[in-house]
Order: structure tokens, then C-alpha cells, then sequence
């Protein structure tokens, strides 16, 4: 049951020297702080999840945001309402997001291509809309849902587990608070547990059966398998990622807005699977914490400090090296953005992943085409 | 023959009749597609359906395969009325079917295409499995394996599917079938376009497979295909049944000559 | 009765502009395969084609006089305003329609933008999967804007009305109603009136033209167009430049009711893409009939007598009405089959 | 241009040039927090502030005046520039030297106007550039968004352009202050200039923004006209950010209303204004009255986007650089001549915020928050540009004069769109904190 293949369990030892050791080799590219590692780290969650979909079926859902949504809004009440611990909080946020999945995947999956996407679409878009008016009640609107000191929190009531004295109450683990490396650390472990997961899943006759779907739909049914609890099922799974990765936004931050469920954010998660490689298990990981980088990191740098690190240079070329710098930093951020996605596809046809790895073999063994296309297979397989 | 030859066709009855196709009609709007089709088809032979084109052939295989339901009467199988089943419900009674053109999954490996169908017939249309490798269902594999060793596809085992050449698509196919070890199997047009030489190696390799004990029907335009492989041969000409019977009676009776033989095949 | 014509006049106003912005995103999309998410920056390119005519038109000489400070310590600077005092009150005429006339400046800039994206880009994108289509257009998207940004900056810019047409248009009394019943801004009918005959003009052009056969047909089932020997390819090249300029003239005309800035392509990207998919892939009638729908579905489903019924229901209309019609008709209003399924 | 040191250090930081820092693990860094006193304490070091506006999308040109706003703070804290409205402020503890003798330095942020970004931006501002203060908002949500975090990290947030109750109201926060006036404010303010030019028999048909905003000042000003004898005819919710609002816009003219009021901010308010004009509401007649629009919140980003449409509308402002105080001028001054042209609002109040935190900490002698916190709480000011004012202990928020203004009829620049007609003052709009809810919380800050 806990059993991979040799080459699998080699990535899942990397991958999660990889995850916890980013305090470390994060420090130098400036990220090396919770907010942002646990943010790689959901994200990452986030994504992987989406392949499990987009990846092995091919059904581009342009609607999770708004599991990510029902994650953390169902993890922000059960720490209003039960306990400030995140075992309820993420049971909650996977069950509801599940349920959710369940009910939009139920209608989408009637209609495949680009059908099947508006339809998800539409679904998250009425819920962004409703969640940022006409249910405030429950989502708390624009200001976005948060804990109160005088929140009933039944089960802490009934432990007898007090509030500090000082502060507002932390999501915390059994009695461990999960403010900064804590709630990262536990988040860096969901995450290697879900690659785990999605290795599994990717090298399980249901993965093979998506798979299959994705490749053939026609020689599937003919071939005796019914394709549509196959769809429904991966479509679940991959929203319960998301209220999973969601319900972690709201244990290391304990809020929810719905601007988390706008069209945007699905977006964003489209690019970062795409951007990293569609249907690779790495991929995903690696498009959602470049996109997350250029976000955090670009945007934070001003001309004050890009006039400091040029200091080196004469008065007239530092001016100019600003000048041009400051286009593609702070509120240039996205210009970065855009040009990152369209030098990636043009020179990196398949995401960062694949591309990367073609690239490899284009310098490594020229003349072996045939060890290639096994190479290349055996990674798929 | 192999191991898994005998395991393909597992308790074929001589005489059984394992397909029946009971007055059927097919109209589109106003074009009378089929009329009055009764098809009897006995376990353990290889039936042909010939006729010329547009003489309703794909769309008689399309009402057995619970494609297009029929606008009257019913195609029984085994004791079960296909009319109104799903295309893998129908599957999962034992029948398969080979396509015109090759329906195979082209972005997996080619080992993976013949261990698909596989997983299809031991864990039913839908079971969520995620938790054993695939590679490591080693009974399923060695089948796989064992089949592709037959269908000369080995040393291919781990190419895309999508980059075999057309005729090894169409043997690829059938291998993907025939682990299913079906109760009947449904081929449409298995040479069509395929060389003289191609045609004869299929020619080869389906006898292989009918010696077995496995029920055929066949659809063909290619007489050479059908002559040497039917029992029986059904002869359709616009929507109707005009002659049914083995291949000599079928070939004397002077409607299909007037209708069918009297042109010159292809 | 007044109310319902004004909601009508509505919702044909908002669906004159849904069904132009869909009309050159479903050309891209049926024709050349192209998930292009840059239409909505096509759209915003089209706005700034007003802005930077009016800009030329306005564009001063300034002379700094130094015995005067304002306010904020800087030199008074004086301002003449160059076409004017060339052209007189001509000049003025032209600065006073500079946004009905800046269409036939976004024309030929659009039609260049459109055919120098597909040449440099887009047409290496046909073959490749539609995710990287998504990823190579969303990215052209945000350094278009990008580039908008850092010349206007995030701030709209406002774009007048013709003083002519900025009065409100009694409708009502064409309809035998009482005087003010119904009161209409000049500039929407105008606008109303200017998508009708764009639609009207790019049906014409596919139906009564070689090209726009051709192009039918290439929608209809692209593989026998590239057999028949036609040259796909220019033909390709011409369709994106002409949903280039179709997106960009309805932006242009636009830019009054909307102030534009270098964001508003993103606000109506998943619109189009709404209206174009409830039209049905492939379909160039349903893209305009799904968009003339969908605005007089939303507008009226704004009218305070619905709203008590359904509270919130005008927030998601779009979505609500998009969702039934694709559940019960699986391609949409007119969709072909096989487009943009798989 | 001057040069920064610690920004050469920031950047070096971020672009990944520091290799020999790869050594610090996570509990060294954690340990270094214990180690402190207080979340960010700068001990010995230069304090560090954090700048956390919208520099892109739709508020961006909002964000980016704030921005400047706070860079010229910086300045004349330091002591460079004239000084600005250090010279006016008063009663300050500023020398121009920085804070407690140390030089203030700052990081910035981009919120993308989005509550999640936002407090993005603020973590990576306390937890990896070690800010001891927090600033900078355009939008409720974000205000909120980063007080609660801020709340919860240990470290002071100052608002920047928010103006819905809940910042200060339901959502208050022990460490969030505004300086800026809210919905509230602006419906008592506008009230007695609406009785005098439009009289007390009114008829009012209310647009509202769909969101906690928009509730919160249709509350407001519906309570405020109410009391002025105003009738109230229907008030209609929109969607937020829906670009057309015609749909909304026909009910109004045969609703029998003679007033419209259009609670929309921001993007909204500059679509549904024009749309409104181009109905051709300000030519009509209604009830034998001149129809009239009115919004109550006016920012001059805002003014220039609505165009034309803008002039004769009456609204409410924080502040404005025509003032003729002398902190108004001096601010006015030392921003012209270091970005050629004068401030809006939105720099105005970032720049006070900047000055009132680093005086609140001068006077406190100390970085300590809970210190900080009780010497912003019930300060009376005056100097800043908007009258004496006290920032609330029991609420933190600002109370001082609010201007109420009209679309200027004939600009003569994009700078004077707007015309200050009247000042409502500070008595009359002050209310009691227990009317919006919320609780502070504790002074004693969590760890970081």
C-alpha cells in the first residue's frame, strides 16, 4: 500500500529533502520566510491536486478557486465555532470542498472540451459573487471571515483549553501553536504526503484509467470501463486538494475572503500547472512557487533598492540601469510575469519540466533517439 | 500455441447460440437503414457480414454495439437484451470490438494499451484502484506481455502507442481485445487498407485466434478475408438480409451473385 | 411597458457590445483553434486607440512662464492646443468627434497589431496544445497592458461624447408614449446602432466574399479547407487581424460609456469567453445571439421587481443563464460539433 | 538621488547574491526572535517600516499617490527636504531626525488590491525585512485584511485610504489606527450643505456598491438625509465592479425620485457617475425640482476619471491641497516641488499616518507597541491639515473636520477638479464608538 517503484521513491526523497530544507536554500533568493514558504508550500498542494484532474483527464476546470474558498472559509468556522486545533479544521475543509466537487462535478461533467470548462467557470464565479454579497452573513463579505477572542469554540470550551492572555487565539496542533517555521513545517509534511498521494495515483490503474480517458474516451467505454464515476472521482479528489490546500491558508492565517474563489485565482493555478508542465508530478509544484516568487519577491523591490544595488555603477549608467530595472520590478511585476510566460512557452515547449528535461537530452545524448523516447515514456508510465 | 491462447475463449459451447439478432429495423427519418435483420450467431464460429457499400453493415454493427438503438426489434446476447445498455456495459458481458480505424490510447506505452482492457475485465467498468502500482499487478502483466510477445509487438512494449505504424496499431488492437477474453468478438473491416502482405499475416493471425474457440463476427469488404475465415456468411443489400448460410451455399445463391458478386470485389 | 423598453433598450446596448467582443474571439477561436485569452487585451488596445487619437488631436505647445507659481510652487506652464489653433473651429470639430472618428484610426492600427501578433506569435501556437495556447496569450495579455501602463498609467481616462450627441433621446414618444417616459442616452443608440452594422458588415463579408467562404468552410471542418490547397495560412493571418479590428472598434466606441484603463481587457476576457462558448463553438450567429441574450437577461434581471423575487439574482445571471444552456444543449445555442470538445 | 545602504543589502537579499547567509537555518532565526523583547524590536538597528499599497491593478494609481505620500514622510523625518508638515504639526516630539535618533528606512508592497496579497505583503514585510510598523490601504478589505494580521503578529498598522465603519468599528484591532474619516462621518458632514442647496423635501433613490462598504455607507447617509426630512424612495444594490450600469441606471428616472445617490467608490463610482450624466439626469426635472446626483465619497483619482460628469457633484473629502491651513500648505509646497505636482488624499493621509506613528513613538521613547499604541491613543493634534484632531482611544479613529466638496465647473488642470465648499466640524461627527460593535483586545503583543 505505501509501496513505490524505485524511480518514484528517488523523487519522493528528493522532493522532500527539497521542501524541508527551503528555510535553507530559499535564504539566498530572499523568500526564506514562513509567509511566503507556506504559501509555496499550499500552493503547491493546490496545484498538484489540479493535475490529478487537468493533468491525467485533460478536463481544464477553470473553477477551483472556489474549493480553495470552501476550504478556508469551512477551516475559519470550525475555528470559530469548535476548536482553534486544525485536525477538525482540515477535516471539515476536505469534507465540504468534497461535497462541493461533488455537486458542480456532477453538472460540469456532462459536457467535456471547453464546454466543461465555462460550466466550472460559471459555477465559481456565482459562488465568488454570492460569497461577496449576498451570503456575508456567513463569508463576512469583503472584510473576509475572521476569528474573534469571543468566538463560542465549543470544543476548547468544553476541554477547558483556555485562550491566551495575550493576543488572539492561533490555530495550533494538539496544543502546539502553528504561527511562522511551526505551521510551515506541518504544511511542508501535508504536502510530501499529498505528492505521495499523487505519485500513487498517477501510477494506479486509476490513474491509468484517467489516463486512458484523456488519451481515447471512445476505446475507453468500448473497452468496458464507464468513464464517467472514473471523471467524477478524479474531480473530487482534486477539489478535496484544494479545500485541503485552502483550510491550510486558513490554519498559518486565519482568514478567509472570498476574493479566494474569483475567476483570477483559478487562473493563476491554470498557469502555474501549465507553466511547470501539465501531467508531469513535478510540474505543478514548480510553476505554482515561481508564479508565488515573482509575486512576492519582484513586487517588494523599489527603485530605493535597486538605486543601492547599482551604487557601483557611474552616476549616468546607474540612472539608466535603475530606469530600466525599475520597469520589470515593484509595480512592474507583472511585465516579469508576463515575459517569464512567454519566453517559458516558446523556448520551453511542454512547461519548465519537460522542457527542461528535452533540453537535457538534446545536450546529453545526441545520437540515442531511441533510449530517449523510452526515457521520456518511462517518466509517463 | 501459448498458454494464453487457451485461456481466451474459457467455456465455449459448439451449437450455443451467443448472439441474436431478432427483427430488427433502423430507420433514419425516412431512409429504411435496416429491415427485418435476424441474425443468429453460434458460439465458437466466425460469422462474415458482407454486402456492398451503404448496405447497412457499420450500422448493423452499430445497433449490436449499443450505439444506435434500433427503431424496432432487439439484438439478444447471451440472454440479455443489449437494446438501451451502455457501450461498456455491453462490454462487460464479453462483448469486444475491433474498429475500422484503430481506437487505441495513443499517448500510453504500448504495454500499458493491452493492460488497460485488462483491469477492465478483472475490476468491472468502475473501481477505484490507486494504491497498487500498476506495473505491479504482475498477473496482468505477464499476460500483456505474453500477448504482445504473440503480436511480434515486445520489443515495442515501451513506445507511445500513437507512434506504431497503421498496421501495428490494428494488431495492437486486437491484442487489447483479445485480453479481455471476450464471449464474442466484433471485427470491423480488421484489413481494410492494409497491404497484400499485411492482410495475409492478419489473415494468419485471425485463424490463430479462431482456432481457439473464439466467436467472430466479422465485417468485410475483402472476399480472400472472408473466404478464408467464415463459417457462415451473411449477405446484406440495401437494409436486408438477402442470403445467410456457409460460404459455398452463399456463394451459389444467385441473389447475392446478381446483387453483390456479380461486381467485381474492390 | 416604459420600464421593459428601457430595460430593452439595455440590454441590446450591453448585448451590441457582448456579441462584438465574441464576434473576432469566436473567429479565432472556430477558425485557427486559438484559445487567445490576449482578446480581452485586443479589446483594451481598440479603448486606448481613442485615447491616443484624441490625444494627437489635443496635443499643446507649452510654454513656462516664470513670473507666476502655482499653488504647489511650480512655474505656471500656458497651454495652446495645436490642431485647434491650426484647423480653428474645424480643429474643434475634429477634438469634439474624436471618439466616432478615432474608429477609423483604430482600423488600420488594429489590423497591423492583429496581424503583426499572429505572424510573430500566434502561428507558431496552432499546432501546440490549447494549454500553452492559454499560457502564451494570457502571457502576450499582461505586457500589452503592461506596456498601456506605463504610458496612461492605472488611472481611467475618461473619453468624452460629441457635445451633439450628448443630450438623452426621448425614445418613448417614438413609441407613442407620453413625453419622458422613456429617456435614453443618444451616445447608446448610437452605439446600438454602430454594433448592428459592424455584425451586419462582418456577416456580410463571410457570406458574400471568397475569403469569408473559405474561412465558413475552415470552421466548418478545417482538415478538407487545408486539402483543397486553399493558402490557409494568409487566410489565417487575415482572420486574426480582422478579429483584431473588430474587438478594437467596439472597444473604441466604447470608451465613452466606460472610461478605459489599461485593465479593462481582463474585465471582459471571461465574459467573451461566456457569450462565445453559450453561442456554441464554431458558430458565428450564436456567438451574436448568445450575446444579445445575455445582455437583456442581465438587464432585466436588474429590475427591482425580480430582485425582491431573488434577491442577488442579477449578480449571477450570466453565469445561472450560461449554465442551464450548456446543460440543456450540449454545445451551446448553434455550436458545431467537435469544436473544442476534446 | 540618496543612496541607502540597507536598501543595497535588501536587494542583494532578494536577488539571491548573500550565498554565506545559506548557513542560517530555521532555528537560528527562530531562536533570534525569542531573543527579542517584542516582535521586530530594531534594538540597535535602523527601524524599518512597511509600505503595503495596490501598485497594480485596478486601484494602482491610488496606491502609488500613498506610496509617494510616504516616501516624502520618510524624508522629512529624516531631515532632508523642508521639513514639510513636521513644522506645522503640533504638538510634536519630531526633530528631523529621524526616530529616537535613528535613521527610517522602509520597504514596499504591492496589495494587488487583494486582501490575501496584502497580507502576503505584510508577513514578508515583519518576517523577513523585520518591519516594526505597517501602513497603506486603498480599500476596506485590505484595511482589515492587514490590521487582523497585524494584530496577531504583535506589530502597529496604520491605515491608509479606507473609509467603511468596520475598520474602526466591528473589525477595530488594538493595533490598527485610521487617520482617515468613514461612511458615517460622511453622511452627518454632507447633510447640512444638502439641506442648504437642495432643500428638505427630497425624494432619494440610493445606488449602493454590493458589498460591506456600500451597506455601511448607505446606512449612513440614508440615516443622515432621513434626518434632514429626506424621503428615501428605493435603494438598489449593484454588483460590484459591473462596468455598465444602465440596467440600474433607467429605474431611477420614473421612480418619482429627485435625487440620486451613488454609493460606489473607486472604478464603480467612475462608470456609474458618466452613465448617470449621460441619462441625462442633471437636465431634468423631477417633482418640479432639479434632479440632482450626489457622492459621497469623492477622492481626486476618482474626480479625473468620471471626466466631466464630475462638475457641480457634491461629495465628501478627508482632505484637500487647496486648504489654506498652514499644515495643507506646507505639505502642498514640499510635494510640488518634489513630484511637480500637488497631492491627493491618498498621499495626504499617508504621509500623516507616517509622521503621527514615528512622533507617537518619539514621544514614547520607545519601539515597545503597547507604548506606542497608548501614546497615539486620545493624542490631540493640530497642524496636520485638517484642524485639531484627536485620534479615539476607544476606537482609533480620527476625529477632525470633513470636507465636503463640489466638482469644480471649470478646471483649470487635472489638479483642481474638485472645489472645498464647506467643513463639517469635528463635534458634529463624532459618534459613539459602541454604535459599530468590534473590541480592541489586549495591548500585550503576540511574538512574531
Amino acid at each position: 500500500m505505501f509501496s513505490l517503484s524505485r524511480k518514484d521513491f528517488t523523487l519522493l526523497a528528493v522532493f522532500s529533502v527539497i521542501v524541508m530544507t527551503m528555510p535553507i536554500w530559499l535564504q539566498p533568493l530572499g523568500a526564506a520566510y514562513p509567509g511566503l514558504m507556506q504559501k509555496f508550500v499550499i500552493y503547491a498542494i493546490f496545484a498538484i491536486g489540479f493535475n490529478i484532474l487537468f493533468g491525467l483527464t485533460g478536463y481544464l476546470s477553470f473553477g477551483h478557486a472556489a474549493f480553495l474558498g470552501v476550504g478556508s472559509y469551512t477551516a475559519v468556522w470550525s475555528f470559530k465555532l469548535l476548536s482553534m486545533d486544525m485536525i477538525p479544521a482540515l477535516f471539515f475543509a476536505v469534507v465540504f470542498a468534497g461535497i462541493f466537487a461533488l455537486f458542480i462535478g456532477f453538472f460540469s461533467l456532462r459536457r467535456s472540451g471547453i464546454y466543461f470548462s465555462i460550466l466550472t467557470l460559471a459555477f465559481a464565479q456565482m459562488s465568488y459573487s454570492l460569497a461577496y454579497s449576498v451570503l456575508t452573513p456567513i463569508t463576512n463579505g469583503e472584510t473576509g471571515l475572521l476569528i474573534a477572542r469571543d468566538d463560542p469554540r465549543a470544543i476548547d470550551t468544553m476541554l477547558g483549553v483556555g485562550q491566551s492572555a495575550s493576543g488572539m487565539p492561533m490555530p495550533s496542533l494538539i496544543g502546539i501553536e502553528l504561527g511562522g517555521y511551526g505551521g510551515f513545517y506541518i504544511c511542508a509534511l501535508v504536502l510530501i504526503a499529498c505528492f505521495f498521494l499523487s505519485q500513487k495515483i498517477f501510477a494506479s490503474p486509476f490513474g491509468m484509467a484517467l489516463r486512458g480517458i484523456k488519451s481515447n474516451p471512445t476505446r475507453m467505454i468500448y473497452t468496458g470501463f464507464n468513464t464517467k464515476p472514473y471523471m467524477l472521482t478524479a474531480f473530487v479528489i482534486s477539489g478535496m486538494f484544494a479545500g485541503l490546500a485552502g483550510g491550510l491558508l486558513a490554519v498559518t492565517d486565519p482568514i478567509a475572503g472570498a476574493e479566494r474563489m474569483q475567476w483570477t485565482e483559478s487562473g493563476n493555478l491554470v498557469l502555474m500547472t501549465i507553466l511547470g508542465g501539465v501531467g508531469t508530478l513535478l510540474g505543478p509544484v514548480i510553476g505554482a512557487w515561481v508564479i508565488k516568487y515573482c509575486e512576492n519577491i519582484f513586487s517588494a523591490i523599489n527603485t530605493q533598492m535597486l538605486n543601492g544595488f547599482f551604487e557601483f555603477l557611474p552616476d549616468g549608467v546607474q540612472s539608466v540601469a535603475v530606469t530600466v530595472m525599475s520597469k520589470f520590478v515593484g509595480e512592474g511585476w507583472h511585465l516579469t510575469l508576463g515575459l517569464v510566460f512567454v519566453l517559458i512557452v516558446v523556448f520551453l515547449p511542454g512547461g519548465l519540466v519537460e522542457g527542461a528535461e528535452k533540453l537535457r537530452h538534446r545536450f546529453r545524448r545526441r545520437s540515442d533517439t531511441y533510449d530517449l523516447a523510452a526515457d521520456a515514456q518511462e517518466k509517463r508510465t | 500455441m501459448t498458454a494464453q491462447a487457451k485461456a481466451v475463449a474459457p467455456d465455449a459451447v459448439p451449437g450455443n447460440i451467443v448472439l441474436h439478432v431478432a427483427d430488427v429495423f433502423k430507420n433514419f427519418g425516412g431512409l429504411k437503414a435496416l429491415s427485418d435483420i435476424d441474425l443468429q450467431v453460434e458460439e465458437g464460429t466466425t460469422h462474415a457480414i458482407i454486402g456492398p457499400n451503404g448496405a447497412g453493415k457499420s450500422t448493423l454493427l452499430n445497433v449490436i454495439i449499443g450505439r444506435l438503438p434500433p427503431t424496432s426489434g432487439a439484438v439478444v446476447f447471451d440472454g440479455n437484451v443489449l437494446t438501451g445498455m451502455a457501450p461498456h456495459e455491453i462490454n462487460q458481458l464479453g462483448i469486444s470490438r475491433v474498429f475500422q480505424t484503430p481506437e487505441i490510447f495513443a499517448d500510453l506505452s504500448v504495454l500499458n494499451n493491452v493492460m488497460a482492457p485488462a483491469f477492465a475485465r478483472r475490476d468491472g467498468a468502475f473501481r477505484v484502484n490507486m494504491f497498487r502500482a500498476v506495473m505491479d499487478e504482475a498477473e496482468i502483466r505477464a499476460e500483456a506481455e505474453g500477448l504482445l510477445r504473440e503480436f511480434g509487438l515486445y520489443a515495442r512494449r515501451e513506445d507511445h502507442a500513437g507512434a506504431l505504424s497503421r498496421g501495428d496499431k490494428r494488431r495492437l488492437e486486437l491484442a487489447m481485445c483479445l485480453i479481455q477474453r471476450p464471449r464474442l468478438l466484433l471485427l470491423d473491416e480488421p484489413t481494410a487498407g492494409m497491404s497484400r502482405h499485411d492482410t495475409n499475416t492478419t489473415i494468419e493471425l485471425l485463424k490463430s485466434i479462431k482456432s481457439r474457440g473464439m466467436t467472430i463476427v466479422i465485417i468485410e469488404h475483402d472476399m480472400h478475408v472472408v473466404f478464408s475465415l467464415a463459417d457462415r456468411i451473411s449477405v446484406l443489400a440495401q437494409g436486408r438480409l438477402i442470403a445467410s448460410g456457409p460460404p459455398q451455399q452463399v456463394k451459389d445463391d444467385p441473389r447475392v451473385k446478381e446483387a453483390y458478386l456479380g461486381v467485381p470485389a474492390e | 411597458m416604459d420600464a421593459i423598453l428601457a430595460q430593452l433598450l439595455n440590454g441590446l446596448d450591453k448585448g451590441g457590445a457582448y456579441a462584438l467582443i465574441a464576434l473576432g474571439l469566436t473567429l479565432v477561436f472556430g477558425t485557427l483553434g486559438v484559445v487567445n485569452f490576449a482578446h480581452g487585451a485586443l479589446f483594451m488596445l481598440g479603448c486606448f486607440c481613442a485615447v491616443v487619437f484624441r490625444y494627437l488631436l489635443t496635443i499643446e505647445t507649452v510654454t513656462v512662464d516664470p513670473t507666476q507659481l502655482s499653488p504647489w510652487g511650480a512655474p505656471v506652464e500656458v497651454r495652446t492646443p495645436l490642431v485647434q489653433s491650426w484647423l480653428g473651429d474645424w480643429g474643434a470639430f475634429l477634438v469634439d468627434y474624436s471618439v466616432p472618428l478615432s474608429v477609423i484610426f483604430a482600423v488600420p492600427v488594429m489590423l497591423v497589431i492583429g496581424i503583426v501578433m499572429e505572424r510573430g506569435l500566434i502561428k507558431h501556437f496552432y499546432k501546440r496544445s490549447h494549454a500553452e495556447q492559454i499560457l502564451v496569450t494570457f502571457g502576450l495579455a499582461i505586457v500589452l497592458q503592461e506596456i498601456v501602463r506605463s504610458f496612461f498609467g492605472a488611472n481611467p481616462v475618461p473619453q468624452p461624447i460629441p457635445a451633439d450627441l450628448r443630450v438623452a433621446a426621448d425614445v418613448g414618444v417614438w413609441f407613442g408614449m407620453e413625453a419622458y417616459s422613456v429617456t435614453y442616452p443618444t451616445w447608446r443608440l448610437v452605439y446600438l446602432l454602430f454594433s448592428a452594422g459592424v455584425i451586419g458588415a462582418v456577416f456580410a463579408f463571410m457570406r458574400f466574399t471568397t475569403f469569408g467562404m473559405v474561412v465558413r468552410a475552415g470552421m466548418a471542418d478545417r482538415e478538407t479547407v487545408g486539402i483543397l490547397g486553399i493558402d490557409i495560412d494568409r487566410k489565417f493571418t487575415i482572420v486574426f487581424g480582422l478579429a483584431a479590428v473588430v474587438a478594437g472598434v467596439a472597444g473604441a466606441m466604447y470608451t465613452p460609456l466606460l472610461a478605459p484603463n489599461y485593465h479593462i481587457g481582463m474585465d471582459f476576457l471571461v465574459l467573451s469567453f461566456v457569450v462565445v462558448v453559450v453561442g456554441g463553438m464554431g458558430s458565428l450567429p450564436g456567438a451574436v445571439v448568445a450575446g444579445f441574450l445575455l445582455g437583456v437577461l442581465q438587464s432585466f434581471a436588474s429590475m427591482n421587481e425580480v430582485t425582491s423575487i431573488f434577491p442577488g439574482i442579477d449578480q449571477i445571471i450570466i453565469y445561472l443563464v450560461a449554465i442551464i444552456i450548456l446543460l440543456v444543449r450540449p454545445r451551446g445555442l448553434m455550436g458545431r460539433s467537435g469544436v473544442m470538445e476534446s | 538621488m540618496t543612496k541607502f545602504t540597507m536598501n543595497r543589502r535588501g536587494l542583494l537579499k532578494t536577488v539571491g547574491a548573500g550565498l554565506t547567509t545559506a548557513v542560517a537555518s530555521p532555528l537560528v532565526l527562530t531562536n533570534r526572535a525569542y531573543a527579542q523583547q517584542f516582535c521586530n524590536n530594531p534594538g540597535d538597528n535602523d527601524p524599518i517600516i512597511g509600505f503595503n499599497v495596490p501598485q497594480t491593478g485596478t486601484y494602482a494609481e491610488e496606491g502609488l499617490e500613498q506610496l509617494k505620500g510616504y516616501e516624502l514622510a520618510v524624508k522629512h523625518i529624516n531631515g532632508e527636504g523642508d521639513g514639510g508638515m513636521i513644522n506645522t504639526m503640533q504638538p510634536t516630539a519630531l526633530k528631523g531626525n529621524g526616530i529616537l535618533g535613528k535613521r527610517l528606512r522602509y520597504v514596499t508592497g504591492d496589495t494587488q488590491t487583494n486582501t490575501d496579497a496584502a497580507r502576503d505583503g505584510a508577513r514578508r514585510m515583519i518576517e523577513r525585512d523585520g518591519a516594526v510598523m505597517v501602513t497603506g490601504c486603498v480599500t476596506t478589505g485590505e484595511a482589515v485584511a492587514q490590521q487582523a494580521l497585524c494584530h496577531e503578529l504583535g506589530v502597529i498598522y496604520m491605515s491608509g485610504l479606507t473609509h467603511g465603519n468596520d475598520t474602526t468599528g466591528k473589525d477595530k484591532r488594538r493595533y490598527g489606527f485610521r487617520h482617515f474619516f468613514q461612511g458615517y462621518m460622511s453622511g452627518v458632514a454632507i447633510a447640512p450643505l444638502l439641506a442648504e442647496e437642495y432643500g428638505r423635501d427630497r425624494r432619494a433613490y440610493h445606488l449602493t456598491a454590493d458589498y460591506n462598504w456600500g451597506w455601511t455607507q448607505e446606512e449612513s447617509i440614508m440615516a443622515a438625509t432621513e434626518a434632514l426630512g429626506w424621503e428615501t424612495v428605493r435603494a438598489v444594490r449593484t454588483p460590484l465592479g459591473i462596468g455598465d450600469y444602465s440596467q440600474y441606471l433607467t429605474p431611477v428616472l420614473n421612480s418619482g425620485a429627485d435625487v440620486l445617490i451613488l454609493n460606489h467608490y473607486g472604478h464603480d463610482m467612475v462608470n456609474s457617475l458618466p452613465q448617470a450624466v449621460q441619462f441625462g439626469m442633471r437636465d431634468r426635472m423631477a417633482n418640479g425640482k432639479q434632479f440632482e446626483i450626489i457622492v459621497p465619497m469623492f477622492s481626486e483619482l476618482m474626480a479625473v476619471g468620471a471626466g466631466d460628469a464630475v462638475k457641480g457633484i457634491i461629495g465628501t473629502q478627508n482632505w484637500n491641497w487647496q486648504l489654506d491651513d498652514a499644515g495643507s500648505r506646507a505639505f502642498t509646497q514640499s510635494y510640488g516641488a518634489e513630484y511637480g505636482e500637488p497631492p491627493s488624499q491618498s498621499a495626504h493621509t499617508g504621509y500623516v499616518q507616517t509622521l503621527l506613528y514615528a512622533d507617537a513613538v518619539e514621544r514614547a521613547g520607545t519601539f515597545y507597541p503597547p507604548e506606542v499604541i497608548r501614546a497615539l491613543e486620545d493624542f490631540e493634534f493640530d497642524g496636520l491639515g485638517n484642524g485639531p484632531t484627536l485620534y479615539r482611544g476607544s476606537d482609533h479613529q480620527c476625529f477632525k473636520e470633513v470636507l465636503v466638496v463640489r466638482g469644480n465647473e471649470a478646471p483649470t488642470s487635472r489638479f483642481d477638479v474638485l472645489d472645498v465648499v464647506g467643513k463639517t466640524p469635528r463635534e458634529d461627527v463624532m459618534y459613539d464608538p459602541a454604535i459599530f460593535g468590534g473590541e480592541l483586545g489586549p495591548y500585550e503583543p503576540n511574538m512574531c
